[in-house]
């Protein structure tokens, strides 16, 4: 299928990253086109966390450097990654459990707020405007996520599914170019994920922002993703499309194990 | 039946933004602005403003300047007494040092200077966390008590290194009657009660508790840690240094450095989490527990005719203290104000159960 | 239902979180001794509360069993202590992973045989057994286990459980970050203990195909009550079980692209 | 040179006293994840246990050894410190499990309330003394390498070598026992160590003994040194540093904690403290302990503090 | 109903201090309970007290002070029994016109009547007691302090500091110099102190302890060889219970009593008979005597004479207010007969207060411990007034003026 998809905004190229005696990452290059759906996959430990944590400026990498629209970074830290437009979600949710789901997804908006402490303190003219204004842009991504009923409740006792769609409505709220989801779709079943993929598209096609995903369901990331990178024990493995991937001998002995 | 909020559909999201959405609470709100405005001056006894009303007000705006920190941005603190002694003597160093200084621009300054100390101790929190940090805290607490007693200076070279404020006057009008000081602290508390309200639930409130529940993911949504921390620890002190003025100026009127020692630190740490951590009621609620329960459990025996020695009836209302803090922890362990909003929850229910 | 007496006996069991949230209402499910049933249900059903409610884990979510009983072998257990449970043979995986993160790979491991007194070389067997199930474990042995990916720290938990050497598993989402080939070895080995050691499983499962697979019967629940249940077999066959949770309502497989949610996007564009 | 040396001595041994405070912080922190700050009245409940039961049991009893006076009421005391810790886990811990760190610290602050009124009710708040026949006086060596001899406390060094001993017994028994493990893992995650049958209840009574029997061993050196009386409990203020420094987790730690910040404070005070106007130990050892923690927030020892997504 | 006189009595039973405080509130109280039992009161006026927990702090002996000052017909006088407390309700008093006496502690130059209105620091000062200390160790030292050393080992806190301006006026005028050691509460480890004066060898050491720093300290003296019969402690750290347990380590330690608390007198054998035996001791019967129960009785037998001062003006057999026991205070003449009659000949030399001086006079001796009891080692001492009038007068003008106190003529 003929999917319009445009520059590369995002390139890694040699990533090396190791903790101690264990190589994490291995001279990892791969790069990500404006607008598409890009999938990382690969076995459990293969390092997939750990890529998005160094484009994300959460690790540094020993080696290698990272393109974002043509500016090459050796090292970034996470602010300005943010600044640039690349949000997140995490596998092992790191969502602010003491705070509802309106303050979570809401502090995805902090980035764009100005109003200084004085204004905020007292709610002047423009910090409440700008508090509404934001709200206002929230409250969408919470209707479209459907946890309208949610609103109010401490994340940390919504079910683990809930707190997924909490985790990509935060990353939302940061109006994202490029879009980085760790297994999103973990811990949901059939139904869920149908709707989870939903929302991945159409902020794909609505919004235009380009998607980096990583997902163990590979029913999923045959359907929706362009590209797909493979990494095994740190090393790339394979990268194409996924029905190149599909076919390729070695992501199927490690990976894949027999047909999917 | 009557706690609903059946048919107050808001219809903005400014409505439900308003400070207290529930109409229900607004009255009570209202009802309660006008207990503590107008009823307790007409009422109240010396007594009761010097001895319950004014220590409970004064503590509670401490407990909201800790809450700010501690509740909201998750850096524990053991050196809360080092950050109102500072207010206190900074305060007093205005006073007596620049004349006919009004009383609010003094208290102010107080806090001014407690925000820069605050900042300064709060540097090492970048790197340092959790229990680490608290005790860490403590260096400032110690530092300040041997600097406060060793430093002629800060004393206006009193010899003993006790001081003792001047009348509180501000543009003419003498605050000298317990009742108006009360108001004094009562408007105090409101105005920045509302002030740290409106900061907590605004952008800042969120960055700080995004660095207390998850900081990785926070620095990763561009949150610096750096800013929201030491935002935390200056609006915190700044808060707190008020109410160590206003509890040096106002409610002892003269202090040797242990008035502001670890045990007040201790104490107010009480407070916030008795009262619920990261809850602006809940400093209310905790500051309330603290100052009023020891009153109570002290009159309990007289109440019951008991005539049990001092000694001993104050080692009982220590334990029993105790085990009231043990208990309300176990009971809720988000504090008092969790407790209120629980049972104002079960009350919208009621009658039916779920 | 089959013939052989009930392991588990979950009697109508309501769950009240915090004193005022109401989650379970009135669940019942029975686990025949050597059964596998899969508890299946969409996100919020109530199926970690379940499994939290059997092996009396609720008290330090601040929840509580309010009405119904729980029997193991026909004994009340609502009132043993978890450790108590695990040492009647009852343990559950709990749901993320909750590995110890200061201690490595293979102390976590070790911490699972707390329970056992049968000696030190039955359990070195057993540690044995469970690196064989996850090789990639064994690899990862020394390091602490904060430090191991999703997947690792997943294994580890599954491995930890098995450790103790249980007569019944709870199993929260066991396939859960798990890499395709890992999710089917963990099906796998639940087979095989199931056959071999005669250990009884109750598995909460999203994979819905894969627990249906492996099960003998299964529970829907939904918002806290049990909307369905029956052999796995026929569950799999259910119309409406196939709509809505494998995904194959009516005749093919649907491609994840393909589904359209008309009434999202058009919210989505307002 | 030899009041150099005399300072370092000092400061080793006082280090060593507090390291022995500091040791019922590591043991209950390490072993349930609480920072115990109920830990100096524990000190002090203990010490007066000790001090009177010497005092009552001669009379009860009706004989007249101190040795064996000493001894049973040692006895008597651990067996308090026991029933102690059975109701800290009966009343509070119990029902404060998977709680976060500072409710728990919280909980503990009202155990410290109870305790130090406890033991003052039952045993009384004067003075008491505890005569374990520590020497007292001085001892003065190597008079001949320096003039007027090194001084050394002879009370200071049998507690410092008492100290040892204990640490090393519970080093042993932390690294070589299942139960370390055990502990450790409820530290970790109280629910996760629930589920595979870590019984909590029995780890905590027995974890909260040996706090117990590791604040009766600094109660009777304190004691015996100061006397019983409610001031001991503030002996943990000093222990605080020292935990930090050393690691919140680690019983070694505690021990070169205690000893770093025992010399850094004498030295200061006596090189440093003369120039401030004195007095300055105090604050020092808690900018000593933060100067490292800024290299190493988790203290010399620590675990390392986990923060990961 | 027969009239009253209320009589507020501010303890602290708990915390650091306990030690102390128990046996000086157990002997305040005990005497009241004797004037009741034995002469029915004041000239037939009941005595009426109460005690507060204070717990040695100062927001707390506030609310005490808050909550007894206007019981009955108004607090006859508070002794507040804390420097920090003292501090606190000092300008609090001149508002509620109620008295405060602190025998032998609070602020030193609240001797000054005339601006010191409602303050009563009767018997001694801490810069008496200072001076005293100096007398006793010029003496031993041929009369001359020249060329010598004192240090001052001291409780880092206001309580510790009072001496230092005397101290320091004293060794300007007479030649000898002043070592300043500072020791942070609550002071259990004081090795680097004493460390510090083993080098330093001070030829004396002025001790201005509490608490648990007293036993800490004579033993850190002990463990590194300073000999104790050159320490000479105030009098908050020269009771039985500092050295009891040390025994003969503390053998040789000098401290100071106000007036003489240390000695055996008639009043006590009036308490046994009159309270204790009765049943109505308030502490065990073995505490009556101790040094710290004998400042108590003396403490509480002063307010009852400054009742009985201020009858014989507004009336006998009234109760009183707050502000006309004061003038009591202010008028006590406690002639060594009275005394005498009083049961006190022993233990207290005449006491006579005025208008511009609130101290009356202040009579101490030196005590040193045998390593089993307490003995008395000099004569009575009085301090001279040469420095100490001075620093009175500089240091309450200077209070006057930061409070905007207009000062009496008297
Ligand atoms: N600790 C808690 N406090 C309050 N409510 C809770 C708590 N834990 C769970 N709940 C509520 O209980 C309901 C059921 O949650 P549960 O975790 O059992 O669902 P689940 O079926 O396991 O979902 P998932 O598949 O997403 O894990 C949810 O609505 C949730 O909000
Ligand atoms: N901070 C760290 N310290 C040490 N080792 C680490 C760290 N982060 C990751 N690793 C190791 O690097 C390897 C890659 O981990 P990563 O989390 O990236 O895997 P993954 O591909 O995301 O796997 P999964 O699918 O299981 O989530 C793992 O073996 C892990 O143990
Ligand atoms: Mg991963
Ligand atoms: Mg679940």
């Amino acid at each position: 299928m003929a999917r319009k998809t445009g520059d590369v905004i995002l390139d890694v190229q040699n990533i090396t990253l190791g903790f101690g005696g264990v190589k994490a990452l291995t001279d990892i290059s791969f790069n990500v086109r404006e607008h598409e759906v890009r999938a990382i996959i690969g076995p459990n430990g293969a390092g997939k966390s750990s890529m998005l944590n160094c484009i994300n400026g959460v690790y540094q990498p020993q080696q290698g450097s990272i393109t974002f629209r043509g500016k090459t970074f050796k090292h970034m830290n996470s602010r300005q990654v943010a600044e640039m437009g690349v949000a997140r979600t995490f596998q092992n949710l790191a969502l602010f459990k003491g705070m509802s789901v309106l303050d979570n997804i809401m502090s995805g908006r902090n980035l764009k707020m100005k109003c200084g402490l004085l204004a905020q303190a007292l709610r002047w003219g423009p910090a409440e405007r700008e508090e509404l204004q934001h709200r206002e842009f929230v409250e969408h991504i919470i209707d479209f996520l459907e946890i309208q009923a949610h609103r109010k409740t401490p994340v940390g006792r919504l079910p683990y599914g809930l707190q997924k769609r909490v985790d990509l409505g935060r990353a939302l709220a940061m109006e994202p170019q490029v879009l980085l989801l760790d297994e999103p779709m973990a811990g949901m079943n059939v139904e869920e994920k149908q709707d989870m993929s939903r929302f991945i598209l159409d902020v794909n096609d609505e919004f235009g922002a380009t998607i980096v995903l990583i997902e163990h369901d590979m029913g999923v990331v045959m359907d929706i993703s362009d590209r797909v990178v493979v990494l095994d024990y740190g090393k790339k493995i394979g990268d194409g499309t996924p029905d190149e991937v599909r076919a390729n001998p070695e992501v199927i002995r490690a990976y894949l194990g027999t047909e999917h | 039946m009557f706690y609903r909020e059946n048919g107050q559909f808001k219809s903005s999201y400014s409505a439900d933004l308003a400070l207290f959405p529930v109409a229900q609470d607004r009255w009570a709100m209202l009802a309660l602005a006008a207990i503590a405005f107008i009823a307790l001056p007409m009422f109240a006894s010396d007594y009761a403003f010097r001895a319950i009303f004014i220590p409970f007000l004064i503590l509670s705006l401490a407990a909201i300047g800790l809450n700010i920190l501690v509740g909201y941005c998750g850096q524990i603190s053991l050196g809360t007494g080092a950050f109102m002694a500072v207010g206190a003597y900074a305060a007093y160093n205005l006073q007596v040092r620049i004349d006919g200084m009004p009383l609010i621009i003094a208290l102010i300054g107080g806090g001014l200077c407690a925000t820069v100390f605050g900042v300064l101790f709060g540097i090492p929190s970048l790197r340092i966390r959790g229990l680490y940090l608290a005790v860490a805290t403590l260096a400032a607490q110690f530092f300040v008590d041997w600097f406060t007693n060793r430093v002629k200076w800060v004393t206006n070279d009193s010899s003993s290194g006790s001081v003792s404020v001047r009348t509180l006057q501000m543009l003419g009008f003498e605050f000298t009657t317990p009742m108006q000081k009360y108001l004094l602290c009562l408007t105090l508390v409101v105005v920045f009660g509302l002030l740290a309200k409106n900061l907590v639930r605004g952008a800042i409130g969120r960055e700080w508790m995004a660095m207390r529940d998850m900081d990785v993911a926070a620095a990763v949504i561009g949150i610096r840690p750096v800013y929201a921390k030491l935002s935390a620890f200056a609006v915190s002190s700044f808060i707190v240094g008020v109410a160590g003025a206003l509890w040096g100026f106002v409610h002892l009127g003269a202090w040797e450095p242990s008035a502001f020692s670890i045990d007040k630190s201790l104490q107010l740490l009480f407070m916030i989490i008795i009262g619920g951590l990261g809850s602006i009621a809940g400093s209310f609620f905790g500051a309330a527990f603290v100052v009023l329960l020891p009153l109570f459990l002290n009159y309990v025996p007289h109440w019951l005719g008991l005539s049990i020695s001092t000694g001993t009836a104050s080692h009982l209302e220590h334990m029993i203290f105790g085990a009231l803090i043990v208990f309300f922890l176990i009971v809720e362990p988000h504090g008092l104000a969790r407790l209120w909003s629980t049972g104002r929850q079960k009350l919208r229910l009621w009658p039916f159960p779920h | 239902m089959s013939a052989s007496k009930p392991f588990l006996d979950v009697n109508g069991i309501e769950v009240i979180y915090n004193h005022v949230i109401l989650v379970l209402k009135g669940v019942s499910l029975v686990v025949p001794e050597g059964g596998i049933v899969a508890l299946l249900g969409g996100n919020g059903a109530g199926k970690t509360t379940t499994l939290r409610a059997v092996s009396n884990l609720l008290a330090g979510e601040r929840g509580a069993v309010t009405k119904g009983t729980i029997e193991l072998r026909g004994e009340r257990i609502e009132a043993l202590s978890p450790a108590e449970l695990v040492r009647r043979g009852l343990v559950q995986v709990m749901e993320g992973r909750h590995c110890f993160a200061h201690l490595t790979i293979e102390e976590n491991l070790m911490t699972g045989a707390y329970t056992r007194s049968d000696g030190k070389a039955a359990v070195a067997a057993t540690l044995e057994k469970v690196y064989a199930y996850f090789p990639r474990l064994k690899t990862r042995r020394t390091s602490q286990a904060a430090y191991t990916s999703g997947g690792e720290q997943q294994m580890c938990a599954i491995g930890r459980a098995l450790m103790a050497n249980p007569s019944m598993v709870l199993l929260d989402e066991p396939s859960m970050g798990l890499a395709p080939q890992i999710v089917d070895e963990v099906f796998g080995i639940v087979k095989d203990l199931n056959d071999k050691e005669r250990v009884t499983f109750l598995l909460a499962e999203q994979n819905t195909n894969m627990a249906l697979r492996y099960a003998d019967y299964g529970y829907i629940l939904e918002s806290g009550r049990i909307v369905m249940d029956g052999k796995a077999s026929d569950l799999a066959n259910n119309e409406d079980v196939k709509e809505f949770y494998l995904g194959v309502g009516g005749a093919e497989r649907k491609s994840f692209r393909d589904v359209k949610s008309y009434k999202r996007r058009k919210r989505w564009l307002a | 040179m030899g009041f150099f040396l005399e300072t370092l001595f000092g400061g080793l041994m006082a280090g060593m006293l507090y390291a022995l405070v500091a040791l019922g912080f590591v043991l209950i922190f390490k072993a349930s994840g609480v920072f115990n700050f109920a830990q100096g009245a524990m000190v002090l409940f203990a010490a007066l246990a000790m001090a009177r039961f010497a005092e009552w049991i001669p009379q009860w009893l009706g004989f007249n050894s101190a040795l064996l006076a000493n001894l049973l009421a040692f006895i008597a005391a651990a067996l308090c410190m026991v029933v102690v810790a059975w109701l800290v886990e009966r009343l509070a811990l119990r029902r404060l499990v998977n709680q976060e760190g500072i409710t728990l610290l919280m909980a503990t602050l009202g155990i410290a309330n109870i305790l130090d009124s406890a033991g003052q009710l039952l045993f009384g708040s004067a003075t008491y003394k505890i005569d374990i026949g520590m020497p007292k006086d001085p001892m003065i060596v190597l008079e001949n390498v320096f003039q007027g001899g090194l001084l050394l406390s002879k009370e200071d060094l049998y507690a410092a070598v008492l100290a040892a001993a204990l640490v090393t017994m519970l080093t042993l028994f932390f690294q070589k026992t299942a139960t370390g493990r055990a502990l450790r893992a409820v530290a970790d995650d109280h629910q996760a160590a629930q589920s595979i049958g870590i019984p909590l209840a029995r780890i905590w009574v027995i974890v909260w003994s040996i706090g117990g029997f590791v604040a009766l061993v600094a109660g009777v050196i304190w004691g015996s040194k100061l006397g019983v009386q409610y001031s001991i409990s503030l002996v943990a203020l000093k222990a605080f540093p020292v935990v930090i420094l050393g690691g919140l987790t680690s019983v070694p730690g505690a021990i070169l904690g205690g000893l770093i910040i025992g010399v850094g404070e004498k030295l200061s005070e006596i090189y440093l403290g003369p120039y401030l106007g004195g007095g300055i130990e105090n604050w020092f050892a808690y900018v000593l302990a933060l100067a490292v923690l800024l290299v190493r927030p988790q203290g010399l020892f620590g675990d390392k503090i986990i923060d990961r997504v | 109903q027969a009239a009253e006189q209320f009589i507020p009595l501010l303890v602290y039973r708990t915390g650091q201090f306990a030690p102390l405080g128990i046996p000086w509130a157990d002997g305040k109280q005990d005497y009241l309970k004797l004037i009741n039992a034995r002469d029915g009161g004041v000239n037939g006026v009941k005595l009426a007290f109460e005690e507060c927990e204070t717990a040695y702090d100062a927001a707390k002996g506030v609310e005490c002070y808050e909550r007894l000052k206007g019981k009955g017909t108004g607090a006859s006088g508070f002794d507040t029994q804390s420097t920090g407390i003292t501090f606190a309700v000092t300008d609090k008093a001149f508002v509620d016109k109620v008295s405060v006496e602190t025998a032998g502690y609070g602020l030193s130059q609240s001797v000054d009547g005339t601006v010191f209105e409602w303050n009563f620091p009767l018997m001694g000062t801490y810069w008496t007691a200072t001076d005293v200390m100096l007398q006793d160790i010029a003496k031993k030292e041929k009369g001359s302090l020249k060329g010598k050393k004192i240090a001052l080992v001291y409780h880092d806190s206001p309580y510790g500091k009072e001496p230092i301006p005397l101290l320091q006026k004293r060794a300007a005028a007479e030649g000898f110099e002043v070592q300043l050691y500072p020791v942070t509460p609550p002071g259990v480890e004081q090795k680097s102190t004493w460390l510090q004066i083993r080098q330093a060898r001070p030829d004396y050491v002025l001790f201005w302890s509490a608490g648990v720093m007293t036993p800490a300290g004579i033993r850190e003296a002990q463990a590194s060889g300073y000999p104790r019969e050159k320490i000479y402690g105030i009098w908050w750290a020269g009771s039985d219970h500092d050295v009891k347990d040390i025994g003969d380590g503390a053998k040789g330690y000098n401290a100071i009593t106000l007036q003489n608390s240390a000695a055996k007198d008639k009043v006590l054998d009036d308490i046994k008979k009159f309270v204790h035996d009765k049943g109505q001791g308030t502490g065990p019967a073995n505490g009556v005597g101790s040094i710290a129960y004998n400042r108590g009785i003396m403490i509480s037998m002063l307010q009852v004479e400054a009742i009985r001062a201020a009858q014989e003006k507004y009336g006998k057999g009234k109760s009183l207010t707050s502000e006309q026991v004061r003038w009591g205070f202010e008028n006590l003449d406690l002639t060594a007969d009275k005394l005498k009659a009083l049961g006190f000949g022993e233990m207290m030399r005449p006491v006579k207060t005025s208008c511009a001086n609130h101290m009356g006079n202040d009579w101490a001796k030196i005590i040193q411990w045998d390593g089993g009891k307490w003995n008395i080692t000099s004569d009575w001492y009085q301090s001279d007034k040469t420095h100490i009038n001075a620093l009175v007068k500089e240091f309450a003008e200077k209070y006057a003026k930061d409070k905007n106190v207009k000062a009496r003529t008297c």
